[in-house]
């Protein structure tokens, strides 16, 4: 490494107001209305009468620079040379002036960045590194993304849906993605494979055990060697081991398989939030293009769209028909899995005749 | 017989008021009765030092194990000699009513003569919590007299201890428009198929079974029993349109939204004008006036009851009527109480063969809890630390999402069997297709 | 004890068509309505047109066979000489002629049994043995509930409260009295104090231990003899040693207190059913008419009684007006001790932005 | 510069469909840029076998401890050689964006040079899930460069490891009318006030702060983040009768009844006739024509957002705004999912005074947390083991009804304390009198 010219300067997280659009922040703080003029496209207005539009546009968040350097370009020609990024990796674009919104539009569709994402639109997926980056992945998240976005680009570019969507994909049981509306997250079934010759040298035996969230590890000797055991009748195939001792392998090209979980929500309207439940297992891990995981979202997405009534988020729609209901229009099967048994699993059951027939 | 009456100021107090006063009729029986006598200066002492002074032991009459709750006093002098005598033994006979707790005036009068002759203190709780005719206050030598002479009339013991125990079923068919099935006929079946397990106890602990002809559950069978037999239906609520109309004319249009609609907890009843248009399949038209009806969505119905229960008659069950059948209730020990959760959403209980089913059913609950469950562990927390799931194919019965509120949050699962378990689903559906 | 002269005969559980009204006999299974003439009394009526009216009086439920007889004489003289027993331990009077009810009103009022106890109004307290009979008991059931019927007279006579209001009354924390709009239980704060001498002889010590929920209990040798040791710090003072070892006693005259619990419900009409939850506690345990505990009681209904909308069961008030509203309501203190530390508990949080202010 | 391409026939699939392909970018990249090349050749070796092959290890930048994410290849030959060499070291640099993630064109260009300039890849993913811009690719040697040239640039690294990590603010008073305070600014000053434990990684576990605007919480922080500060407000829902006639004119009485109403979890709206009746005292009166008004009880109403994210602008949050705090938002590890639950139901947030006590606060939950969690405990699973009681005698708050959905529905506490914690509440109501 060469000799340092800089001093560190521990400035911690910038200030917005340099880089936010002038008219967001001559109103800030008084902002008093908004509407949805079209899909991918939101009016504000402020107190003083100020108004501003965003015209919102999907990326493929990890992004090369030549794509940024675009994004840049279009801000400069189309927009006020303003961006802002979502917490779902969509790039909005805010405008001043009414008569730019359509030629943003058009240069941001003709730049292959397809223009939607907001309101009653599913939005871009959350997702994490996969394959691309992280160290315990069971998949890639980025591909899954980008194949199953390819099949929803509709539905993100109109707002057709109940209400907002939102998904989320994660390449582990970790779940980086976060609680969703449909969460897609690899879920191991298999124990650890363990390579004890590496054991000794890799862990720190007490903090494996330590992770293990239903004691099945164990310290060992095994060929003499001090190792891990596994009590695989215990064992959940949670994963957790693996980080902190990679010689447990939980990744299996066949038999980590994809999960689907529905009706998850942060948002407090309406319903208080909530976490997403497991409906679909057993989905193949089918890169590129994974697609059964693709036909059982849009399935989903396709019943709650037809089905689910204006404002309900998946989680509200379910609620109104009742889970048997969601498995009978989904067509999906609901199996001893769907019936938790993990701790406090008791106010999960139906502990009432609150039936639907 | 001309025992003095002992000092009792502070049970005194409780002669006050106007609801009718248990030691009133204490005193009345201790005028002729030196048990009685003794049992008020107990039971007055207690009040005065705020504590309790029983102790059990072991009481019972010939071949079987339980029906007895026996009482020792462990109130004594310095020379362990009971401080009143009279009332050191002060047992209670468990005796099962008649279901629903129906009786004659003779029935209860030939009680309370038998009670007397075979030495008892003449008091008899109707009933205890779990549906005990409680005839209290008995001396060891006099218990099995006593028995034989409520056996003879017709009555048996009823459970104490790791037993089945003495069971309950609402009023019911007997008078009740609610009504699902035939409560009590389902209550004899099974208690009296299991009576092995309620006089010889040797369970890991005590099993309730209760009996409620709907979902309003009158007998609290839901949180009070193991299993929980309780009456619905699947068919549509049926609507009678006199009566809807005179309950709408009684009442006004804020009443059917404010009372009827706005508590149903599914929003399943929707108010519509009355212009003669055709429900759909599964719709219930409750007719208000010539101008309103209320539309009930029958598939979106979770059969709470609430608006039968407020238009009594207008609506009624549906004709294809039931039983749910829900399994773990219990009261606090040792993880919390517990509601009984739904292992069979729907089972009819109409024929020979259904009232054999459910007979099968409680047998095998009782075998399975018995090979299963820990001493001391009720049935509620024996599923608490198995899973419901093992004890669903311990008694053989199908997974169903009418079992669960939600599925699963969480990951924390093994499920390498998946394709097996959704084959499973799906030929099950095919079969009821 | 002298010859037997009698065999036993496992007779069960008896038929009750023996003893039933034969208008309800001849009728079973074909009632389709009823209503609520006046407090006290009901009206069912069959399919064929047949009637029947129920006239239902409060009782002490512990009765001596003076007052059963009197029972059974005025089924006689104007009833049509049968009864039932509620669940309760009201007791019902049948009569399939119109004209009788009065009298019987009147028969039963002037006996001294309280003419009430239908629909909308307070009904008897399910209660429990005590000091007259258990073994365990931290106070008197039958005492503590003549008292307060006493006070709750005119609410059990009147059908004025939003919808029906079931009590109850424990002796001790086992609560066989179960799961009520109210219910009044005594709640031990102290330690077991352990008599070491008899330890020994009356406690299966390994079955006292098992019996604790928290661990708290283990054997020890104290003065030399074999018995048990509590960690004070641990137990939560449940009382669930004393049962299976009296020398462990739990009863304390100053420091076993009542608690008050609201909203608890075993009907599924509207929500599901739920149990009842802890809102006053420290209430001294003072016979013999306990004035403390009436006074938290009768305030309680005084607030639900003018507050709570027509159908609405305690619970159903409480979560339209939410916690705080009650406790600001009721004029009780809210403390640390409310929210819940037991397993599982999480799911009693907050995890929302759910507040009234 | 000149490395052959790899075939890459998998990722070549995902050049396909109309979504934004990140592997044309990749591609892109690849083409002069060698890393970039063997990254694919590692990436689809991946999409082949269904594995992944990083390892991390231990990089880093002078003087902090955290910050880089650092990536080795796993994939060698028999000789333990990388497969792919030119990728085997591919750490990113985790750089904290603006609070809110706004950007100039200049910005975005900026720092796409100084990566590039620096010996990055060229692959910049805006943003993690955390919130940081991640800056993918780089090799040890490096990463110091690249680091100093973003923070003379004004940026600093965000969090990694057992540390205070990159925070997120939503869009808010930038924005959107729902915003109840200055969000960036609550982010900036809990943040850089603690950056010793961001930079310095030596908490027992990772703790997240984040911040939203208003109850729909656009920054999921109720769930993703150790502590959540969510925007709300004391008095009424504020009404604009212009924007609400607008509404209603441009939808109906059913919309009205089934989009407002309907949904709102408390049922604290009614509709009522706009008969020019004076409102009670906590009520909204939402004017819908001249015939038909809602009425909204602002008691009774928890602040949910549907009525007012139905009818934008017609309805406001109120004036009285501030902050609800809620604690112990995670993922999975080790316990299951928790959802953040309220530790403040409500403090003010505008002041200079108020920021500092959100300082203090935060403050005081990164020492309690330091102090008492066990080595990889999340605050939320800390809680769960100490309970929320002791957490907040730690931090010193009061307890709240609102802190629950229920009080306890069991016996287990003991309660010998009862006077003492009943005075407390009666002091406090006094107090605030
Ligand atoms: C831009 C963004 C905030 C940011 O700082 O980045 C944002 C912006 C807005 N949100 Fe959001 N939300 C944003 C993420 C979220 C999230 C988090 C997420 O996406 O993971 C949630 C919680 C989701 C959940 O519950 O799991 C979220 C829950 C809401 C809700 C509540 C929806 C509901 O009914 O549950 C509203 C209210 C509404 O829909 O009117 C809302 C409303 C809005 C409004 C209308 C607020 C306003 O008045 O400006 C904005 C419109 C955006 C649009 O595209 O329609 N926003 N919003 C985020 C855009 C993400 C994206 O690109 O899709
Ligand atoms: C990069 C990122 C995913 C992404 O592609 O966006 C990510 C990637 C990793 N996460 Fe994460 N997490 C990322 C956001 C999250 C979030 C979301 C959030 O912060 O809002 C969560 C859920 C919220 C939470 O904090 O619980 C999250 C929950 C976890 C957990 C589980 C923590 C738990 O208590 O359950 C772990 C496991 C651990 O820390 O041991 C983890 C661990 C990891 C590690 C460090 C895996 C490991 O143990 O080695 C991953 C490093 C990947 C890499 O190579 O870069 N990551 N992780 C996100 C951070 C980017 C950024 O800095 O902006
Ligand atoms: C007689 C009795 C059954 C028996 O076999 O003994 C009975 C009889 C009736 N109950 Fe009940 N219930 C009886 C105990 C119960 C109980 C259990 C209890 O009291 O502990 C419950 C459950 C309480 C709970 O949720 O904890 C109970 C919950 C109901 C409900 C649901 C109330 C609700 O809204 O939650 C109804 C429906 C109604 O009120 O219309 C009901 C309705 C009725 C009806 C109207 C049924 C009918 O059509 O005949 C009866 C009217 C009785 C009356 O006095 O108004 N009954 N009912 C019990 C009388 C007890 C008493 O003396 O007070
Ligand atoms: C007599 C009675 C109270 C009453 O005055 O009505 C009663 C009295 C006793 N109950 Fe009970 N329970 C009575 C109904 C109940 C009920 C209600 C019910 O059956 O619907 C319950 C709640 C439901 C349940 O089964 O959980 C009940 C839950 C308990 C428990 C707690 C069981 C649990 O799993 O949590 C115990 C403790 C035990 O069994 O170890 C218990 C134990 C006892 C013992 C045997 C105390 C003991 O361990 O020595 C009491 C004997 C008192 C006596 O001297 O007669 N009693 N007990 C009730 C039985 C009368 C009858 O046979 O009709
Ligand atoms: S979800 Fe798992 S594999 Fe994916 S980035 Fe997060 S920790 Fe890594
Ligand atoms: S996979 Fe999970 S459950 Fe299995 S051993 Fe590892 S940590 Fe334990
Ligand atoms: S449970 Fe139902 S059927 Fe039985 S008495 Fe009560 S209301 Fe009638
Ligand atoms: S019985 Fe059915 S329709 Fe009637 S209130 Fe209950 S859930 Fe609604
Ligand atoms: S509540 Fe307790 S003291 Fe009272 S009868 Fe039941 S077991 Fe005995
Ligand atoms: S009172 Fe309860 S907690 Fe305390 S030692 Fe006895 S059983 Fe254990
Ligand atoms: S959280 Fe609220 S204030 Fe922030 S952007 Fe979302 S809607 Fe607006
Ligand atoms: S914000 Fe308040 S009034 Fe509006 S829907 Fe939510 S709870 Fe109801």
């Amino acid at each position: 490494m060469a000799e340092r010219t800089h001093q560190t300067i521990e400035s911690g997280a910038p200030d917005p107001m340099p880089y936010m659009h002038p008219v967001m922040k001559d109103n800030y703080g008084k902002w008093v209305f908004h509407s949805h003029p079209k899909p991918g496209v939101l009016y504000h207005r402020a107190e003083n009468g100020a108004e501003i539009w965003t015209v919102k546009a999907g990326t493929q968040r990890q992004m090369d620079h030549y794509t940024i350097r675009k994004l840049a370009d279009i801000a400069d020609q189309f927009a006020d040379g303003y961006v802002r990024f979502t917490t779902r990796s969509n790039i909005e674009y805010m405008v001043a002036d009414q008569t730019k919104v359509e030629p943003l539009i058009k240069a941001l569709s003709e730049g292959g960045f397809p223009v939607g994402g907001t309101a009653n639109s599913v939005s871009m997926i959350a997702h994490t590194q996969g394959w691309l980056h992280c160290d315990i992945p069971g998949t890639d998240a980025s591909g899954a993304v980008k194949a199953l976005m390819d099949e929803l680009y509709d539905e993100f570019t109109k707002c057709e849906m109940p209400n907002r969507v939102k998904l989320s994909t994660s390449c582990c049981e970790i779940n980086c993605g976060g609680q969703a509306d449909i969460a897609i997250v690899i879920q191991h079934t298999m124990p650890p494979k363990i390579n004890h010759d590496l054991v000794a040298n890799v862990c720190e035996r007490p903090t494996v055990v330590a992770r293990c969230p239903v004691a099945a590890i164990r310290p060992a000797l095994v060929n003499g060697k001090p190792s891990l055991e596994v009590d695989e009748k215990k064992c959940i195939c949670c994963g957790a081991c693996f980080p902190p001792c990679p010689p447990m392998q939980i990744n299996d090209p066949v038999h980590s398989k994809f999960a689907i979980w529905v009706g998850g929500k942060n948002s407090n309207a309406r319903s208080k939030p909530t976490f997403h439940k497991l409906v679909a297992a057993g989905i193949p891990n089918n890169p590129p293009r994974w697609p059964e995981v693709s036909e059982i979202v849009k399935k989903i997405l396709g019943v709650y769209k037809a089905d689910g009534r204006p404002w309900e988020r998946m989680n509200d729609w379910i609620d109104r028909i009742g889970w048997p209901a969601f498995f009978e229009k989904t067509g999906l099967p609901f199996t001893k899995y769907h019936i938790d048994n993990w701790r406090g699993s008791r106010t999960t059951l139906n502990a009432s005749t609150h039936i639907r027939f | 017989m001309a025992k003095q009456m002992i000092d009792t100021p502070n049970l005194d107090e409780l002669e006050n008021g106007p609801w009718p006063s248990f030691v009133t009729g204490l005193k009345r029986l201790a005028k002729d009765n030196d048990m009685m006598v003794d049992l008020m200066g107990q039971l007055e002492t207690s009040y005065q030092t705020r504590f309790g002074y029983w102790k059990g032991g072991t009481v019972g009459v010939v071949g079987y194990g339980g029906g007895v709750i026996p009482r020792f006093t462990e109130l004594k002098d310095e020379n362990h000699k009971p401080l009143f005598p009279e009332a050191a033994e002060f047992h209670t006979l468990r005796i099962m009513p008649p279901a629903g707790m129906h009786y004659s005036s003779d029935l209860l009068r030939q009680m309370s003569d038998a009670w007397l002759e075979t030495g008892g203190s003449g008091l008899i709780a109707f009933h205890g919590q779990s549906g005990d005719i409680m005839l209290q206050g008995i001396k060891t030598a006099d218990v099995q007299r006593a028995f034989d002479k409520f056996n003879e009339m017709g009555f048996d013991l009823g459970g104490a201890g790791p037993a089945l125990r003495t069971s309950m079923s609402c009023v019911g068919a007997a008078r009740c428009e609610m009504s699902c099935f035939d409560e009590a006929r389902a209550l004899r079946i099974v208690i009296n198929n299991n009576l092995d397990d309620m006089h010889r106890p040797s369970l890991p602990y005590k099993f309730k079974f209760k009996f409620s002809g709907c979902p309003n559950d009158c007998m609290n069978s839901i949180q009070r029993s193991d299993m929980a037999t309780i009456g619905t239906w699947r068919d549509n609520i049926r609507a009678d349109e006199k009566l809807s109309r005179e309950w709408y004319a009684a009442h006004s249009m804020e009443d059917a939204i404010n009372m009827v609609v706005n508590h149903c907890p599914s929003k399943a009843i929707q108010l519509r004008k009355n212009d003669g248009a055709a429900v759909a399949e599964g719709v219930t038209k409750v007719v208000l006036s010539d101008e309103s009806c209320l539309e009930i969505d029958n598939h979106n119905c979770v059969r709470c009851m609430h608006c039968l229960n407020v238009m009594p008659g207008a609506l009624l069950p549906g004709k294809d009527k039931g039983v749910t059948i829900l399994v773990g209730g219990k009261s606090v020990l040792k993880i919390g109480a517990t509601m009984g959760t739904v292992v069979i959403p729907f089972m009819k209980l109409e024929s020979d063969e259904d009232f054999e089913r459910l007979n099968d059913l409680s047998r095998s609950m009782l075998d399975f809890f018995a090979e299963n469950a820990l001493e001391h562990e009720r049935t509620g927390e024996m599923i608490e630390r198995i899973g419901l799931v093992n004890f669903l194919e311990g008694i053989e019965l199908e997974v169903d999402p009418n079992m669960v509120n939600q599925p699963r949050a969480n990951p924390y699962i093994r499920m390498d069997g998946w394709d097996e378990e959704a084959a499973k689903w799906f030929e099950r559906k095919q079969a009821a297709a």
